[in-house]
């Protein structure tokens, strides 16, 4: 048995995590995490963009909305962006989001940022185990759970 | 136009000629050296690490004491505006090393002086041109060679009074005066500071190596603006002479010393007397005097 | 309702160790829409497509989803095979169960991977629901390219290009071409002699019948997108008749004023009307309307009255020529840092203080001493010669922190010709380390030193000063630990290597990138290194930064087989990920065309039926447009969109997290 | 000399001090020689310019303290002027010595000084050596 299901068996919460990411980078450094058969935790989901500027802060809200416990997302390394800027973009939006996130009462340490490049399969393993382990930590998120459901009443 | 002077310690004891001559040619160019009322040493050096703050204050207290005087502050001794320069720009700049300095000094001074050279004067406001026009004695035939030294010229961001490496502005001042200018390599190489205290060898071959590059280059007179220069230069050439074969004493003067000449002052005014090796005979001969 | 089918792939047991594909298949089934769920082995195999295509026409599907390997490895291959089944290769999607589920979570029970896979497939279900038909952007590309520069990169690129059989067009800013190679002597490291293998290849580009030359011309302005770029370019008035003169040289020689020649660092003069070097092409003379009294003051003519073809006027005008072109190369090269810079080696004060350039000057046979080493100042041959390397280089506070690359090559160089033309010479150099780093060059550098008898000093000058018709140099010497003092009749500084004047204002207007010293960013400095991030335009040679000739030259050919293998097909096709406007709600507040890295959007205007013009509206040209999507997170009022990666497409996957 | 390098001396305490009161960053200095090579009084250094800050970076502190260096070079900023790094000798070498005055250490004793140079010599001279040479 490894290592894994001996954690979920004994903590019992298993956080759903969505991680939004650029196409060209960390969607590639996933890959390479797959092909070196490395090992991480099952918890999250990727949603594949062309592009971290390409990431509406409506996504994120949405996926909390959608019974996430925790948001990723992560793109190419500053000034490696496969479109050039379009992360610095994305890194000047978030400034002002964070704000809003704040003053929609999500927990900021649900919501993660960083940068893996494609050749980076071992800070995603880290980065993936380390958020799932802390969310697991806070707990599930409970605030926007039934959102959804009252919303299309 | 009166303008706020520091004359710093040497020239209130040691270098009283250079204080003199420049008062009496300010005056006949139409400005006038106000000494400060109150003022004390600078410290004579600059600080060259930058948690010395300690010895910044004097500098900045003499700055402080300034500013009470007006938006600018003149000096001629190039070690005087070295320092009050510098100490200047790290108060306006660093705002940290501010506070810290003015609660030394209980004082509250912004670095909002100007501090400027009185060859500054002469050139920037009133212009060569006009000290040109001034002159009454044209200083014809009389091979000036400018010595610049350390102080003066470097840093160059900080000091900027002219380039740093090949500084015109004691040459053009000489040639308004009618002089010829001779200028020569070592013009911008230290003659050894204050070593004169402890290491003699080295300033006597420092300066030695000033003196005789000047005179090689055809110098009859060598001019300085500081008096530590000055200093090392004079007590050095007794040495320079017996060690280098030819070698002919050559007059040490300050600057103004041959500015108040050109503008008709009196010889005696301008205290020629003060120099170890007299000028006069020279003058003499090139119908100066 | 959607008629989608699931395909879970087994990729033997690289999947199907740790996921339970039947289970994934068969819930599948259970999702409204979804009419056909199967696992296979290889989905990849023939079989495994063929399968796949014969499902599609069986089941009338109209999406598919293969859940199987990372899309960056099979996607081609499935929507290839969903074409050839008839369907819209957009409405096929893949789902990434190997490299994100199988191979990283190892749980040999299957619970946790066949959840993951589950989940996962259900995403991209409800997202290709909202897929929809795209079709491939074809693009035609007009087979004519643009080499800015002149120098041996632009030569060579545009040499390659027209054998290549495709017309071409050198823009030149100088009356001639050839660039910085053509002032230099010899070169190294085989020591041809510059002139002799560059004037074959200049002439070659003036007589081959697909190169154009527009030779004192510039770029005004660019437009459009690779395979159909739209490039205006002056030229300038030679006030010389291009196609009547014959070059013979009779207004040159009668023109009875001379100017400091520029192409030979002033070392000596020219005439008014000249050409920049005798071997000049084309071999047409320029007025230099500035200093032209006839231009200027009405006075003289006299060339205008010897000319026998009569091909000189006084009015001539620039001209604006306009060039429709699918792809571009900019060879816009180097020049030098002016040495004045650095007072302490006090160039431009002392006469016999020279730069490795005016160097190349006096040793090249076509120089203003004819090839002879004769210093400035008196015209004596100099006995004893200072190198001095890194001037300016290497140098963070008063020059660039970059190191030229090419001067402690040619500085070896400079000994070796001092030392065959003026024998028991005396050369020096001083130097912080030797880079020469390229065939044959480290022997090259020895031989300098070995046979040549340069005098190698590893440590910078501090200064340099006149003396006695002398010019002294301090430097030190690190390696024995002292200072060293030189009488040398002549001083030579390698000067530092910068980009043009000007390159950033040539760049806006091409839209490429520069970095902080104004060379050219290429888009990959190890695997795109001749690209720019604007699709079809191109770089080669120094205005990437220094190199040295056979870099220049690499990277001139380099550039001209991109530009040929874009114009290998009549049209281009691109993937359809592109942006879209809403007109309808598109208020006009340009926040997408200030996000936008590519200046893909433009200001449309929109016309009512008198053709008046009623607003502006954002428009994407998809030409351009990369497909990045900056500009649809941008819109505050959600009035465009990224098609492939729709808002809708993406809420559907959210949602069915 | 045969130096042993260990990182203990490398990223000593006294270099570590040194930085901090100078300002100067030792491994800027690329040993390029040009401070070595104007400055006046190299001539007469035990350890010349560019050296010092050789020795420095490798954590030979106290080579470098027992050197004549700090008390022969006269702040004249050669060095500074022409560093191409922006490297300050100068400053390093003041450094130095106020870690020896500060100790208490009076490189010159005010009683060694010349009558005749106290009488004779230009104030600044003497306060400017004071400063440089006693705690
Ligand atoms: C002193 C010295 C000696 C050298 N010796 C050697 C040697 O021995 N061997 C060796 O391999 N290398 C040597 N080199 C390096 C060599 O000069 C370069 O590698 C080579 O010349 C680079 O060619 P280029 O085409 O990139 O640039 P350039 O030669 O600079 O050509 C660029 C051309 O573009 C034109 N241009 C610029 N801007 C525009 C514009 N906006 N519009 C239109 N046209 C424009 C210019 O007029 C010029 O004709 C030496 C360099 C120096 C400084
Ligand atoms: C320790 C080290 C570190 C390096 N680090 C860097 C770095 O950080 N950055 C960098 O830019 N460069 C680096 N390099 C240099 C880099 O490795 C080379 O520039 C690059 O790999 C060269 O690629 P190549 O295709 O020319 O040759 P190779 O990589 O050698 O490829 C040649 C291929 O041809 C095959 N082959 C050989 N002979 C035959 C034959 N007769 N028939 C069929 N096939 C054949 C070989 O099997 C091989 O696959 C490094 C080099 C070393 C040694
Ligand atoms: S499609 Fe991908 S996952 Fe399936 S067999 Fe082929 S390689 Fe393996
Ligand atoms: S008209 Fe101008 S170019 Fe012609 S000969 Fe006279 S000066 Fe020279
Ligand atoms: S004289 Fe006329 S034909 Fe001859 S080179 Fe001059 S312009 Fe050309
Ligand atoms: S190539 Fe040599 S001389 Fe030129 S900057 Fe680099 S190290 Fe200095
Ligand atoms: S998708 Fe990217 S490239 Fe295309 S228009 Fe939008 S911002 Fe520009
Ligand atoms: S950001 Fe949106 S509303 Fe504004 S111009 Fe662009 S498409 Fe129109
Ligand atoms: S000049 Fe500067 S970089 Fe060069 S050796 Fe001296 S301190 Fe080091
Ligand atoms: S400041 Fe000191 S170390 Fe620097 S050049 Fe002058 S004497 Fe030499």
């Amino acid at each position: 048995m490894t290592e894994h299901t001996e954690q979920t068996e004994s903590c019992g919460f298993e956080p759903k995590i969505m991680a939004f990411v650029c196409n060209w980078c960390t969607y590639a450094g996933a890959d390479l995490a797959g092909t070196s058969r490395m090992e991480y935790r099952p918890n999250v989901r990727i949603i594949k963009l062309p592009c971290t500027g390409r990431i509406d802060p409506l996504f994120i809200i949405k996926a909390f909305e959608n019974g996430a416990d925790g948001v990723l997302v992560s793109g190419c390394h500053p000034g490696d962006c496969h479109y050039t800027t379009g992360n610095y973009h994305a890194r000047r939006r978030w400034i002002g989001f964070k704000n809003l996130m704040e003053f929609t009462g999500i927990d900021m340490r649900r919501l993660h940022f960083s940068w893996v490049s494609a050749s980076e399969a071992i800070k995603w393993v880290d980065l993936i185990n380390g958020i799932t382990d802390e969310i697991k930590k806070i707990g599930p998120f409970m605030e926007y759970k039934g959102l959804k459901e009252k919303a299309s009443l | 136009m009166k303008i706020p002077y520091y004359p710093g310690c040497t020239l209130n004891t040691v270098a009283k000629d250079f204080d003199l001559s420049a008062k009496t040619s300010a005056l006949a160019m139409g400005f006038e050296l106000a000494e400060l009322p109150q003022w004390n040493c600078c410290g004579a050096t600059f600080p060259l690490t930058p948690d010395n703050i300690i010895a910044l204050t004097a500098p900045a207290k003499v700055l402080s004491n300034a500013r009470l005087a007006g938006d600018t502050l003149t000096t001629l001794c190039s070690v005087c505006y070295n320092v009050l320069k510098r100490t200047n720009k790290v108060i306006r700049d660093d705002k940290e090393r501010r506070s810290t300095i003015n609660g030394f000094i209980e004082a509250d001074y912004d670095g909002s002086l100007n501090i400027i050279h009185f060859l500054e004067i002469l050139r920037d406001r009133i212009g060569f041109e006009k000290v040109k026009k001034a002159v009454k004695k044209p200083l014809n035939g009389l091979k000036a060679a400018s010595y610049y030294g350390c102080m003066l010229l470097r840093p160059f961001e900080d000091m900027g009074i002219d380039d740093s490496e090949a500084p015109m502005i004691m040459e053009n001042l000489v040639t308004a005066l009618g002089a010829e200018p001779v200028t020569f390599p070592n013009k911008i190489e230290c003659c050894g500071a204050h070593l004169a205290m402890n290491n003699e060898d080295i300033v006597t071959r420092l300066s030695g190596n000033v003196m005789t590059s000047a005179v090689n280059s055809g110098a009859e007179i060598i001019v300085t603006t500081c008096p530590l220069c000055h200093y090392n230069l004079e007590k050095s050439q007794p040495k320079v002479a017996e060690s280098t074969p030819g070698y002919k004493n050559v007059p040490i003067v300050y600057f103004t010393q041959l500015l108040g000449l050109a503008l008709g002052q009196n010889e005696a005014g301008l205290g020629f007397d003060k120099n170890q090796w007299d000028a006069r005979p020279l003058l003499k001969k090139k119908g100066l005097l | 309702m959607p008629r989608i089918g699931v395909f879970v792939c087994q990729c033997g047991n690289n999947i199907a160790a740790t996921v339970d594909t039947k289970k994934v298949a068969e819930e599948m089934k259970n999702l409204p829409g979804v009419v056909f769920a199967c696992d296979y082995k290889f989905m990849c195999s023939s079989p495994g497509q063929d399968m796949l295509k014969n499902a599609i026409k069986d089941n009338k599907l109209d999406g598919v989803i293969v859940s199987a390997c990372s899309p960056h490895m099979h996607e081609k291959t499935f929507r290839k095979a969903c074409e050839s089944a008839g369907l819209n290769p957009y409405q096929c999607e893949i789902t990434n169960i190997r490299e994100q589920c199988s191979w990283v979570h190892h749980d040999k029970t299957k619970k946790a991977g066949t959840l993951k896979s589950a989940d996962l497939t259900r995403m991209t279900i409800e997202r290709l629901k909202k897929n929809k038909p795209l079709a491939k952007i074809k693009i035609p590309v007009k087979k004519k390219a643009i080499v800015i520069g002149g120098g041996i990169a632009g030569i060579q690129a545009a040499l390659d290009i027209a054998e290549g059989g495709v017309d071409v067009i050198i823009v030149e800013k100088e009356p001639s071409i050839g660039g910085n190679m053509a002032r230099l002597s010899e070169t190294f490291p085989t020591m041809d002699c510059s002139q002799c293998i560059l004037t074959p290849k200049m002439v070659e580009a003036e007589l081959h019948e697909r190169i154009t030359l527009y030779t004192y011309s510039e770029i005004e302005k660019v437009d459009g997108y690779i395979g159909n770029f739209t490039v205006q370019i002056r030229r300038k008035s030679k006030y010389v008749d291009e196609e009547r003169c014959t070059g013979c040289g009779e207004c040159i020689e009668k023109c009875p004023f001379k100017v400091d020649s520029a192409f030979e660092l002033g070392m000596t003069k020219r005439k008014v009307i000249y050409t920049p070097f005798p071997q000049s092409v084309p071999n047409v003379p320029v007025i230099d309307a500035p200093n032209c009294t006839k231009i200027q003051k009405d006075k003289c003519g006299v060339c205008a009255i010897v000319c026998g073809p009569k091909c000189i006027d006084f009015k001539m005008e620039d001209k604006i020529v306009t060039v429709e072109a699918g792809a571009i190369i900019v060879a816009t090269g180097y020049q030098l840092m002016p040495n004045e810079r650095f007072g302490e080696y006090g160039y431009g004060r002392i006469k016999d203080v020279i730069s490795g350039m005016q160097f190349e000057r006096l040793a090249s046979a076509s120089g203003p001493t004819g090839g002879e080493i004769k210093r400035p100042s008196d015209g004596k041959v100099p006995r004893s010669v200072v190198f001095i390397q890194c001037a300016g280089s290497r140098d963070e506070k008063k020059g660039v922190s970059y190191c030229s690359k090419v001067c402690c090559m040619y500085t070896a160089k400079h000994t070796m010709l001092y030392s065959h033309k003026v024998h028991h010479g005396q050369s020096y150099v001083f130097y912080m380390d030797i880079r020469a780093g390229g065939k044959r060059y480290e022997e090259f550098v020895r031989r300098a030193i070995e046979h040549d008898n340069a005098m190698y000093l590893r440590g910078r000058v501090s200064r340099v000063y006149e003396r006695d018709g002398k010019v002294l140099v301090q430097g030190a010497d690190t390696l024995s630990g002292n200072q060293v003092e030189i009488e040398a009749d002549m001083v030579v500084l390698a000067t530092a290597i910068i980009s043009r004047d000007g390159a950033d204002t040539l760049a806006q207007k091409l839209s490429i990138g520069y970095d902080k010293y104004k060379f050219y960013n290429e888009y990959h400095p190890k695997l795109k290194p001749v690209e720019t991030v604007t699709a079809g335009i191109f770089l080669a040679g120094t205005c990437m930064g220094p190199m040295d000739i056979p870099d220049s030259v690499a990277q001139g050919s380099a550039a001209a087989s991109k530009v040929l293998s874009l114009f290998s097909a009549d049209e281009m096709t691109r993937e359809p990920i592109t942006a879209i406007v809403n007109k309808v709600t598109c208020n006009s507040c340009w926040d997408c065309l200030t996000a936008c890295p590519y200046s893909a959007i433009e200001r449309d205007a929109v016309k009512n039926r008198q053709g008046v013009i009623t607003k502006w509206l954002a428009k994407v040209n998809e030409g351009v447009c990369q497909g990045c999507g900056v500009c649809v997170a941008a819109c505050r009022s959600k009035s465009i969109d990224l098609r492939g990666y729709t808002d809708e497409q993406v809420f559907a996957a959210i949602n069915a997290f | 000399m045969k130096i042993k390098l260990a990182q203990s001396a490398i990223e000593g305490s006294e270099i570590n001090q040194l930085e901090r009161v100078t300002g100067e960053e030792l491994k800027r200095c690329y040993q390029c020689g040009k401070c070595s090579a104007g400055c006046p009084v190299s001539f007469a250094m035990d350890i010349p310019p560019t050296q010092i800050m050789r020795f420095l970076q490798l954590g030979m502190f106290d080579d470098v303290m027992k050197a004549n260096s700090l008390w022969v070079c006269v702040g004249c900023l050669q060095c500074y002027a022409r560093c191409p790094q922006g490297c300050s000798v100068a400053n390093v070498l003041e450094g130095l010595r106020q870690m020896v005055l500060r100790k208490g250490e009076d490189h010159y004793g005010v009683k060694e000084i010349s009558a005749r140079f106290l009488e004779k010599a230009p104030q600044q001279a003497i306060v400017c050596g004071f400063r440089k040479f006693v705690s």
